[in-house]
C-alpha cells in the first residue's frame, strides 16, 4: 500500500514534471508572443502542481528526501509519467494536440481526484482543478482553431492526432497499482475517465472539422518506467546541475 | 510655421509643466518619432531579452528556481506587450516594428547578446541587467509621455521583484559551495563591464540627450544613471562577498561616489555592431520564432474571420 | 609550467573531444551511407586522439585520474576547446565547411606540433597527423564539391562560412600561456599556423568558387573556459550517466 | 516450357551440388525475387538498426565505450552497403530499394522498433540482437547465391565482434554497482523475447520457407535456429548472473535442449505491423535523412558532371 501511494503520487508528479519541462521549451519561441505567455503560463501550472505532488512523495518516503531530490535525482526507470507527455514537441499542431489529449484527460482526472480517500491528494486536487480547467478550455479552444483555420493548420492538425493517437491508450489503462489504490477509494478509476474523455474529445474534435484516429494498438509502458527514447534527454538536460553538485543547495 | 512654432513653444512649456503628453494631445514629429523608436527598442529588449535567461529554463537546478525562472521570463513577454502597446499609441504598427526587429532594422538592448553559459549568470542577469534597466526605467517612470510612464511604473514593480530574485540566486551561491561561489565570481566577471555599458555612451559621446532631456523623455544623463547603479550596486557586491573586477573602483570621499575605471567602449561598439557572441544566434531565434509561427497566425486570423462571417449570419437570419 | 602544460593538453585534446562528439551526432542521419560511414570516421580519430590527450592529462594530474574522469567530470568553465568546434552541426553544409576550417587549422598544427619539445606531445602528433591529413584532404574535396556543385550547395555553402567565420580568429590568437610553452620549444606559434592556413584556405575557396568573408571582429575566449551557450547542451548529454554514477566502472 | 523446366531442374541439381549460384548464371526468376527481397530487407535493417544504437553514442559513459560504438554503428552502414551491392548483382538499383524502405513498402527486421532507453540496451543489443542476427548470419554463409555468402563471410566476422563487445558491456554492469545490475537485467528482460522473435514464426507457420530451403537460400528452419540460439545464450545469462524472464525455461535432458515458454506473436505481428513504439520515430529518422540529404547529393552529382565535362574538354583539347 506504501509503496503503492508513492509510485501512485510519482505518476501524478511526473505527468506534471515533464510536460512543465517540455512546455518550457517553448518559451521565447512561440508563434505569437501572447500564445507563448499563455503556453508559460501552463507550463507553470504543471510545474507548481509538479513541486505539491513531489513534497507529497518525499514526504512518503521520510528521511532527506525533498521536493527536488525527487524530482531531479533518479534514474530514467523511476520515473512514472505516461509516454504522451515526454514526446518531443513537434510544431505547434503537434503540442497544441497533445496538450488536448492531456489536459482533458487531466480534468475528468483531477475532477474525481477530488473524491480520493487520501486527504493529501485530494487537497492537491482542490488547489489544481481550477488551473486544468482552465487549461482543458484554453487547448480545446485551439484545436478547434487549427483544425477549423486554414488548410495548412486543418492537415497539421489532423496529422498530429493521427501520430498522438497511439499515445493515448496509456491514460486509461488500469494496472495492479491502480486497481489496489482504486479499492481503497484512493485512486481514479480510469474506465470512468475514459468514457468521459471519449466524449468530450469527439465533441472537440467534431467542431475542429478533425478526424478521430480509429482505437487500434496503443503503446504502454511510461507509468511502469519503461519509456521511450525522448525521456533520457529530457532528464539529461534537466537533471545536469544537480547531479554536478548532488549536495549543493540553489 | 510660426503657429508650428507657436504649438511647439507650448508644448515645450506644457511639458516644463511636469504635464503628461497624451496620444492625442499634439506634439512634435520628432518628440513622436524619437518615442516610437525608444519604446519599440525597449520593447524588442524585453523580447529579446527572453532568450539569454530561457536558456536555463529546462536546466534551473531546482524546481522553485524553475518556476521562478519561467515566471520572470513570461514577465519579459508581458513588458514587451505592454511596450509594443505603448508604441502603438502613437501611431506606430506592431507588426512593421516586429519586421523591423527581424530584419535588423530595429536594435535591442545589446547587453543580451552575451551568451548564459552558466547558472549563475541567471543570477547576474537578475542583480546587474535588470538593477541597470531598473535605474533607468524608475527615470522612466517619470517620462513626459503618458502611456509610457504608465508602462513603465508596471513594469518597474515586477522588475524589482526580479532584480531580488537574481541577487538571491547570487547570494546562495556565494554562500554554497567553493564551486558555486566561483561561478558567482566568474557571472559577475563577465557581466560587470558590461551592465556599466547599458547606459549607453559617455554623456560627451551622447549627441541625442539633450534634446531627450529638454522633453523630459529622458530626465538624468548616462552618466549620472551609471554612477546611481554603481554607488547603489558596490555594497550589494561587498555583501556577497564578491568582487567587482576593476582594480580602480574606490570610494571618492570628496565627490560622495566610486570612481571607476575606464570602460572598453571598443566591445561595446562591437557589440552594438552585431558582432557579440551571440548577436546572429539571438536574432535567428527571433526570425525563426516568427517564421515557424507563420501558419499558425494565419490560421488564428481565418479562424477569426469564419467565425466573425458565422455571427454576421446568424445576425443577419435572426 | 606544470598547470600551463596541462591546460595546453587540455585545449588539444578538448578541441578532439568535443568535435568528435558532434560529428557523432551524424552517425545514422547522414546524406549517403558512404558519407555517413566517412564522417563517422573521422570522429572516431578526433575520439581517439582525445583519449590519448586526456589520458596525458590525467597523468599530469595524477592521483585517481583517468582520461574518464578527465573527459567527463570537469564543470563547463574548464573545458578550453575552441568555439568553433562546439556550434551546432547545422546542415551538411555547416558542418562541412566548419570541419574544413578546422581540419586546415589541425593539420598545419599537428605538423608544426611534431616538433614539439614535450616529448609526449610530440608522439601523439606523431601517431595523429596522417589521420589529420586525410581529414583535411577529405573536408577541402567536400569544400569544393559543394561551392562548385549546384547553385543550391553554393549558396548553403557560402551561408556556412560567412556564419564561421568569426569563430575562427581564436584558433590562431596566442595568449600567455601559448607564449609561455612556445618559448619553451613546446607549444606550436599560431602565427606562423596563421600564414598556412590562410594561403591553403584561399586555395581552397577559390577552387570552390567560394569568397573569403572579410577578416572583422573574432570571437574568443573558448581556449579560456568562457563559452558559447552550446556547449553546455552537450556536455549536458555527454556527462549525464558518469554524473549519475560517479563510482560505477563501465 | 520444356527448355524452362530443364533449366529448373539443372539449377536445382547445381544447387544440390552445393555449387554456388553466380550473378551470370542462369537463375528461376522467383529465386531471383526471393533473394532480392531478403537482401534488400537485410541491408534496409542494417541501416535502421544504426539508430537504436546510435542513440547512445553521443551518451556513452566511457570514451573507450563511445569509440568501439560509433565504430560499431559505423560497421552497420558499411554491411548496409555490401549488401545492397549484392542486390545489386541480381539487377536491383540501391535507389529503387532504398525509396521501398522510404515509402514503407520494404521492410527491416522489426527488432529495431524497440527503444533503447538505457546504456544496457546497448550491452543487450550486442548480444541478444547481433546473437540471433549471428545465428541466422552464419547460416547465410553457405546460402546458395554467392555474392550474398560472401558478403555474409565479412560481416559473420564483424559481427560475431560486436556481439563480445555487448556481452563485455553485460558482464561489467552486472559485475558492477546494484544499479548496473539492475540496469542489465531490466534490459535482457526487455529484449529477451523480443529477441526470438527475430527468427520469424514458428516453422508450421512460414508457408515460403520450404522453398527457401529448397534452394538452399537458407539452411535451417526458423525453429532450428532459435532453439540453437537459446541453448547457446541461457549459460552466457547464467554466466551473467541474470535471470532470464521465462518461467518455463528448464534443461530437457531427453531432447537435449532447453525447453522454452510461449512467444507472445501478438505482440510480434503488432510491431510487424507498425505498431512498435518506434516505428515512426525510425522511418521518419530515415526519411528526414534522406530528404535533407537531398541537396548533397545533387551538388555531389553535379560537380562529378562538371568534373567529367572539364576532362573531356581537356581530353578534346590535348
Amino acid at each position: 500500500m506504501k509503496a503503492q501511494l508513492l509510485e501512485y503520487t510519482l505518476r501524478l508528479g511526473d505527468n506534471a514534471l515533464i510536460l512543465g519541462q517540455r512546455l518550457g521549451e517553448w518559451c521565447g519561441h512561440g508563434p505569437i508572443l501572447e500564445q507563448d505567455i499563455a503556453l508559460s503560463n501552463i507550463a507553470l501550472d504543471q510545474l507548481g502542481q509538479a513541486r505539491m505532488l513531489m513534497q507529497y512523495a518525499a514526504e512518503q518516503k521520510g528521511g532527506d528526501y525533498t521536493e527536488d531530490k525527487m524530482a531531479f535525482l533518479r534514474p530514467e526507470t523511476e520515473y512514472h509519467n505516461c509516454l504522451l507527455v515526454e514526446l518531443e514537441n513537434g510544431d505547434w499542431g503537434k503540442t497544441i494536440v497533445r496538450q488536448f489529449l492531456f489536459d482533458t484527460y487531466n480534468y475528468f482526472f483531477y475532477s474525481a481526484l477530488l473524491n480520493s480517500t487520501d486527504n493529501r491528494l485530494k487537497e492537491i486536487a482542490h488547489k489544481a482543478i481550477k488551473e486544468i480547467t482552465y487549461h482543458a478550455q484554453w487547448s480545446a479552444e485551439w484545436v478547434i482553431r487549427l483544425g477549423d483555420g486554414t488548410e495548412e493548420s486543418h492537415q497539421r492538425a489532423q496529422t498530429a492526432l493521427n501520430d498522438l493517437w497511439e499515445w493515448t491508450g496509456e491514460l486509461f489503462s488500469m494496472d495492479a497499482i491502480d486497481e489496489a489504490l482504486l479499492a481503497e477509494g484512493i485512486a481514479v478509476n480510469l474506465t470512468d475517465i475514459k468514457v468521459q474523455w471519449d466524449q468530450k474529445v469527439n465533441e472537440i474534435l467534431s467542431l475542429a472539422t478533425l478526424e478521430r484516429p480509429e482505437d487500434g494498438w496503443m503503446q504502454s509502458g511510461g507509468k511502469q518506467g519503461e519509456h521511450s527514447e525522448y525521456l533520457g534527454y529530457v532528464l539529461a538536460v534537466m537533471q545536469h546541475l544537480p547531479r554536478m553538485y548532488p549536495e549543493a543547495t540553489w | 510655421m510660426t503657429k508650428e512654432m507657436n504649438l511647439e513653444e507650448r508644448f515645450q512649456a506644457y511639458v516644463d509643466g511636469e504635464n503628461k503628453v497624451e496620444p492625442k494631445d499634439w506634439m512634435p514629429e520628432k518628440y513622436r518619432k524619437t518615442l516610437i523608436r525608444q519604446i519599440s527598442q525597449h520593447a524588442h529588449s524585453e523580447v529579446v531579452g527572453m532568450l539569454p535567461e530561457a536558456n536555463w529554463i529546462t536546466r534551473a537546478p531546482s524546481l522553485r528556481r524553475k518556476v521562478a525562472l519561467l515566471a520572470k521570463v513570461q514577465d519579459e513577454a508581458g513588458h514587451g506587450l505592454y511596450l509594443y502597446s505603448a508604441a502603438e499609441t502613437l501611431g506606430a504598427d506592431r507588426m512593421d516594428m516586429v519586421d523591423d526587429l527581424l530584419t535588423g532594422k530595429a536594435k535591442y538592448s545589446s547587453i543580451f547578446n552575451y551568451p548564459t553559459p552558466t547558472w549563475a549568470d541567471i543570477g547576474a542577469i537578475g542583480w546587474l541587467v535588470d538593477g541597470a534597466a531598473i535605474a533607468n526605467q524608475v527615470m522612466l517612470c517619470r517620462t513626459s509621455y503618458g502611456p509610457y510612464s504608465r508602462a513603465m511604473v508596471r513594469i518597474c514593480k515586477e522588475e524589482s521583484f526580479h532584480q531580488r530574485q537574481g541577487y538571491e540566486i547570487l547570494m546562495t551561491l556565494a554562500q554554497g559551495t567553493p564551486e558555486q561561489k566561483q561561478m558567482a565570481q566568474d557571472a559577475l566577471n563577465r557581466w560587470w563591464w558590461p551592465s556599466l555599458m547599458m547606459f549607453g555612451p559617455t554623456d560627451d559621446n551622447s549627441p541625442n540627450s539633450a534634446q531627450s532631456m529638454k522633453w523630459k523623455i529622458k530626465r538624468k544623463s548616462n552618466d549620472e544613471l551609471r554612477q546611481e547603479f554603481i554607488d547603489k550596486t558596490i555594497p550589494q557586491a561587498e555583501y556577497l562577498g564578491l568582487t567587482v573586477p576593476d582594480p580602480d573602483l574606490k570610494w571618492n570621499e570628496e565627490r560622495g561616489h566610486y570612481d571607476f575605471g575606464t570602460i572598453d567602449w571598443a566591445e561595446f561598439y562591437q557589440v552594438i555592431k552585431g558582432n557579440g557572441k551571440c548577436n546572429k544566434q539571438r536574432l535567428r531565434a527571433r526570425q525563426e520564432a516568427h517564421a515557424k509561427g507563420e501558419w499558425v497566425r494565419e490560421a488564428a486570423n481565418a479562424y477569426a474571420e469564419k467565425q466573425a462571417a458565422r455571427k454576421a449570419k446568424e445576425g443577419s437570419a435572426a
